[in-house]
């Protein structure tokens, strides 16, 4: 019988986490949603900062552009 | 059906206030070796109150904690080997055992010695030989599903044909290695993936560099439902303990295993992956495949759930179109909840962590081509490794006695009770609010993405052929991926 | 040249039948120590049934089996690390037995000791320096072959690279960790990849999930080419002890040494280092190098060896086209040679299972981005990092000597014989049956998958400008992967 | 000798295996042709009963699909 | 800012000087324990020359040199395992260790007693948990960085994210097994990826596979730009000394402390990374946030230096087209490039051999599968766990110290020198030679692939706008990259 | 101070170093760049000697190709 006491101890504390965990992250994208509706002038829907080229990228592409403006500042 | 379910449900409920009364007495106190014993709701309450980021952000682990939890999993280790009849594996922890009081050293040795003179033999249901030939023809029996049943096919043929190499007489190919003699290779896939917990953590990133949020953030309040639909979890983890107690020994599962047969009913391959090679690895196969068969077999099992618990009418609820979630909210939401796990619930964050990792990176667009590799080559190569090397836990004496038959049952049982607990928490949610919701989304609670969500929608166009309810059903359905993390945390955090 | 190959041939059948006389009377006793002495037929067979999954699933390994077993891994680890000079590791490994009586490990420790007297000086042609220098000549080499001549540039690069890397003084790329300092990242991946058998079998995966057996399906009789030409496998074994027993002590191979040397035969590179790495990793590099270099150079040893044996007229012979094979035929095949080598040669199954594995995932359909990333993404980060690995075999020591030389010479022969044996069964079958094969198919059975096929079809097409033998070709071609994979599992049961 | 002797063994041993084996299997080939061949009616050459999605599949898809459907029905 | 710069180059020069006299009487012994003392610059040169493969190879190392190097790796390790407080690893380092005079062993037994009884107590700042807290916030601040700002996203989020996974309280998600328990992911990929040095090197690898040498090959002279750009990399090694000296024990870094910290002027995050991971761990997270984070800055940062070094007409000055590189070349280079590496300074054979390697793969064009892996999926996986291992070595007792400021500022003098180096080289090789370069292009011999050299570009534009110098700085740019690889290697013999 | 005439004693050491390798791969790249102006004719700017066919790929390829020379051959 003990463990049956446990397992519903488990299933008590377990099922109040699970709720409290979601009810929070609820609160917490209410909160996000209303700040962003508030102040959506100041994130625009442009892209991120970052150019997508980084020190992980191939500057063949780079020196192909250059060449062309080259070609293109001759012809 | 119907109503043994709401008897389930009921029975459950009172049970629990019941216990709510005769345990509020209880001390609470956890013993020191680690397997939780008298553990009252305050107990609890207190143990993960002491487990969470809040408190331990201002209460760091003091030595004494340390020294209590260091000795906890060396007992626990200790046991583990002796009950797999490692004898010299177990000595040698004692050995390497350190700060620990003689008396506890002298006692373990003791056990050992004991355990060795009784000496080990693997409880069997058939001889070896015929055991592997058995264990083949189920690994057969997967890869049968797998391809002509179109059961999650990724998943279940890796474990279907580990399941054949493991059991295959002399090659011993998921054996450790013996002394100058490498293992086998299933067996590194093993060490190396799931020991380690490697594997499905990178699979759960993966996952969320694939997932899709906006759904849930645009309606959040039906994250409730796939909160609900965890309840499935806990019913199984206590009809595992019933099984134990009623059956008069032929099926016995201690805390751990309970745990680990419930989180099936989280839907969720890795979590239940994750979860179970912490806490009863030898379980490890038969859970796996319970859940991957039960995710597979939502479209059946589903249905005639959600039929008995709603009316025509209610299938037939439109929901307004979801808002539009802008791209700040999408990259914030992944942080928001690492927060909040690692302020609440510290034991999921390596779950939720890499979950939301995986989300950050798709949503953030700035490290695209890391996002394409984790949810391709890499999610891709650790499924074929950890496929098979959950297959290598399909051992005969493992999985051949009444207690997989137990886990079978009880995580159909799981499934069960999660779609039901979805959807009368939908129809109760709208009792309460006048914003009407359909309670067939309820349903896709328990997560097993998309497919849920898929089964929602089917039965609502059948009821409303324009009543498209993906989309809707996509919010609890992500929500129950999180649910069932969050309950793998708890049950890490009192059991494991 | 004819007469010479003939002779090869004729000899060694020869040979056979003196020994199935004079061997009969022998009493097919295995050592304890597992290195086969005085095998006789009998007894050999008599041990490889004892090692079959029909005779294991209704007798598994007794204890006394096991420890027999145990007894033999540990003297051999114990050999290999006294002969590698390791005396420390040695003694570790000693003490760590346990369950051996206590004459055997007095008899080991006695061993140790008296190496360790004698102390441990590897052998040299050279001077460390020199060596290392020379070692790096050969990676040149090895690069330039692959790049400027095409020799299987896949491997031989890399394989050439980590020679190089490995030989660099000071650097200590392939060192092993030393206390606290971290060892050379190639001696990780020969660790992980190499040692533990993993990179070769995930290579076997990805072979397995681009081959299309198909052909094979449609035509099998064509498999039994893919047999005979793996007779090259035994000569090449057969001379290496030859070589030993005949070069004066100058060249020296034991059982284990020939088999490695032997499966260069095989045209199979994946085949070719799993196996070496299990019977002998000192000659892996040498080995390796040979088995990929002859692959390369297919379209050069084969053709006089095909034309030799063949007839304008035979070469000429077209053959009807190949009835289709359907789906469901091809997706039971990879099982059902799994069944068939798990009942008859569970030793073969990890390089037949991971190759059925491959081809199972390919055929099934169901899981196409497995499929697709075990063929892409996985075999090409194997590719570099098992290449690498297997070039940090290369070490002077190890390399630069006459050994070397007969494992080139060996490779070449047993490359020859097996094109003959294939070309001439197949002129055998034309004898015997009425529906005629074209003989140039028969030295694709020496597998080196496409290569092969594509210098049968070649040569068909010289003879007659229509007659395209590519398909027919490449059913004893995948039929020589199987057939050399066999014949890896037989020499790991008897040698390894 | 001795040696020489062994490897004569291993030749036989092996050829005969090897031998045995592709044998068996070309058995095995031609019995399950046999079997398709008589019972091609219950193995139609469709695509298997699997859809390709499942549950590591991106939902995306998914809803794009329902908001095409939903435009579809306003449109 | 001119002036102060102008004061540190004339400062270095004159202290150089300085030594340079001092310094000759001094006798360039080599301490047995590794840790370099009184190494003059005779005795420095001698070192170095006795570890270049031209005398490694006629003069391999003798007994007497193994022993000498074994000891020294001995007593170092003892070391790091006192000062991490891991006793009972020392001691255990110590019984391990053989053929080592008794004295010395007992020397050391002593050395750790003594420390075990004074008791470890790890300096900080703030108690454990705040710490664990602020450095969540380190690492949130470093996916703001990343996602926001555009800092070198694909490792820096990974590593913020590392960051936070590992400051976790009670998750352990960095923390090594304890007896039968699993450690957390992070610790895993930690000691697979970057303890073993095989992560970084994947990366180079990857790198190599993505660079062009064609710019270089074309104007070799440029690479005397990338050579002097390494010029922070010392000063910044100087500066952390001096900091050490004069800072009055508030900032303390040894001389592999100061080594890590200077190679952050290599603008070159693998190099970072490697020679820290060997040098001192601790510093590497301080040390790789630093790399990036200034690599990400470049724009930001060299753009006044180099205004300042160079006059309008000088950044107008156009360059002449580069000549056609024969596809030869390009193949013969990486060769060229690793054999010079193994004649002079075998130590930076790992970090220049795999960055060689994958140019190989690339310009070879015959594996074009394994040079487009190299480059994608395996770099992406590589990428991913790198940057989350090294995420988890920001731990707040190794973190939050006066120390990470010293890194801080000396990384940004370092990227300042370098560029100004580069710089100032470039207007002394116009006033030797009548072929002008554009000085701008000096600044790219810092590396930060491609960073640098579009910046190069930009200047050049602005100042005038048909000057496309983006191509000819892409030589002193990939040269830097070599050039930071030799300064390591340099470092690794000298101080490693 | 002993350890800042360490810094120093590495910087020297150091920069010479990294110099004196550049130095040595300018005058290998002049010299390999001399020689192949040089001798040019001996390496056409061909693609290299070998096919990107390997044991790595996949036969169905060929099978395909023959096929289609079978047919074309028929029709
Ligand atoms: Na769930
Ligand atoms: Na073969
Ligand atoms: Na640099």
């Amino acid at each position: 019988m003990d463990s049956l006491i446990q397992g519903v101890v488990l299933m008590i504390i377990g099922m109040a986490t699970v709720f409290a965990f979601l009810v929070l992250m609820i609160l917490a994208i209410n909160s996000s949603a209303g700040f962003f509706r508030k102040y959506a002038h100041l994130f625009p829907e442009e892209h991120p900062a970052v150019p997508k080229k980084t020190t992980l990228t191939n500057p063949d592409v780079e020196i192909a552009v250059a060449l062309a403006a080259i070609r293109a500042k001759r012809g | 059906m119907k109503r043994l379910i709401t008897i389930l449900l009921v029975a459950s409920v009172v049970l629990g206030s019941v216990v709510l009364v005769q345990a509020q007495d209880d001390s609470g106190i956890v013993e020191k070796d680690a397997t939780v014993r008298h553990l009252s709701i305050g107990g609890g309450f207190q143990k993960l109150w002491k487990e969470t980021g809040i408190y331990r952000f201002i209460h760091p682990k003091t030595a004494e904690e340390k020294a209590v939890e260091y000795r906890a999993i060396l007992i626990q280790t200790v046991d583990a080997e002796v009950s797999a009849g490692h004898f010299q594996g177990a000595m040698e922890t004692i050995h390497k055992a350190h700060g620990v009081d003689d008396e506890l050293l002298a006692e373990l040795t003791q056990k050992v010695e004991a355990a060795e003179a009784r000496g080990f033999e693997p409880s069997r249901l058939l001889p070896e030989g015929a055991g592997q030939f058995v264990m083949i023809l189920v690994g057969l029996l997967l890869i049968f599903l797998a391809i002509k049943k179109g059961f999650e096919p990724l998943l279940l043929l890796p474990i279907g044909f580990g399941a054949i190499l493991t059991n295959i007489p002399v090659a011993g190919i998921a054996d450790g290695p013996i002394l100058g003699q490498a293992g086998g290779f299933l067996y590194y896939f093993y060490m190396v993936g799931v020991e380690s917990g490697v594997f499905p953590l990178l699979i759960f990133m993966g996952v969320g560099a694939m997932t899709d949020f906006g759904p849930l953030l645009a309606n959040p309040k039906t994250a409730l439902l796939g909160a609900a639909a965890q309840f499935g979890i806990f019913i199984a983890l206590l009809g595992a303990l019933a099984l134990t107690h009623w059956s008069g020994g032929l099926i016995s599962f201690d805390l751990r295993d309970a745990a680990s047969i419930g989180i099936i009913g989280g839907a969720d391959g890795p979590t239940s992956i994750f979860l179970t090679s912490r806490l009863s690895p030898n379980l490890l196969g038969a859970v796996a495949v319970a859940a991957y068969s039960y995710m597979a077999l939502v479209p059946i099992i589903q249905p005639p759930i959600m039929r008995l618990f709603t009316t025509k009418a209610e299938r037939a609820i439109t929901m307004k179109q979801l808002r539009h979630v802008s791209k700040t909210e999408k990259i914030i939401f992944p942080l928001m909840v690492l927060i909040i796990c690692i302020l609440l619930l510290p034991s999921a964050t390596p779950l939720i962590g890499m979950l939301m990792l995986g989300n950050l990176m798709k949503e953030s667009a700035v490290v695209d081509r890391l996002s394409d590799t984790a949810q391709n080559a890499l999610i891709n190569i650790v499924t074929i490794m950890l496929g098979t090397a959950v297959g290598s836990k399909l051992a005969a004496d493992k999985f051949l006695n009444a207690n997989t038959l137990g886990i079978l049952a009880l995580g159909l049982i799981a499934f069960c009770i999660g779609t039901a607990a979805g959807v009368l928490l939908a129809k109760l949610m709208n009792k309460l609010s006048k914003e009407q919701i359909n309670p067939l989304i309820g349903s896709a609670g328990v997560s097993a993405v998309p497919m849920a969500a898929r089964v929602s929608n089917k039965l609502g166009m059948e009821a409303n052929a324009q009543n498209f309810l993906l989309m809707h059903a996509m919010g609890p359905n992500v929500a129950g991926v999180i649910g069932s993390a969050v309950a793998a945390g708890v049950l890490l955090a009192l059991v494991g």
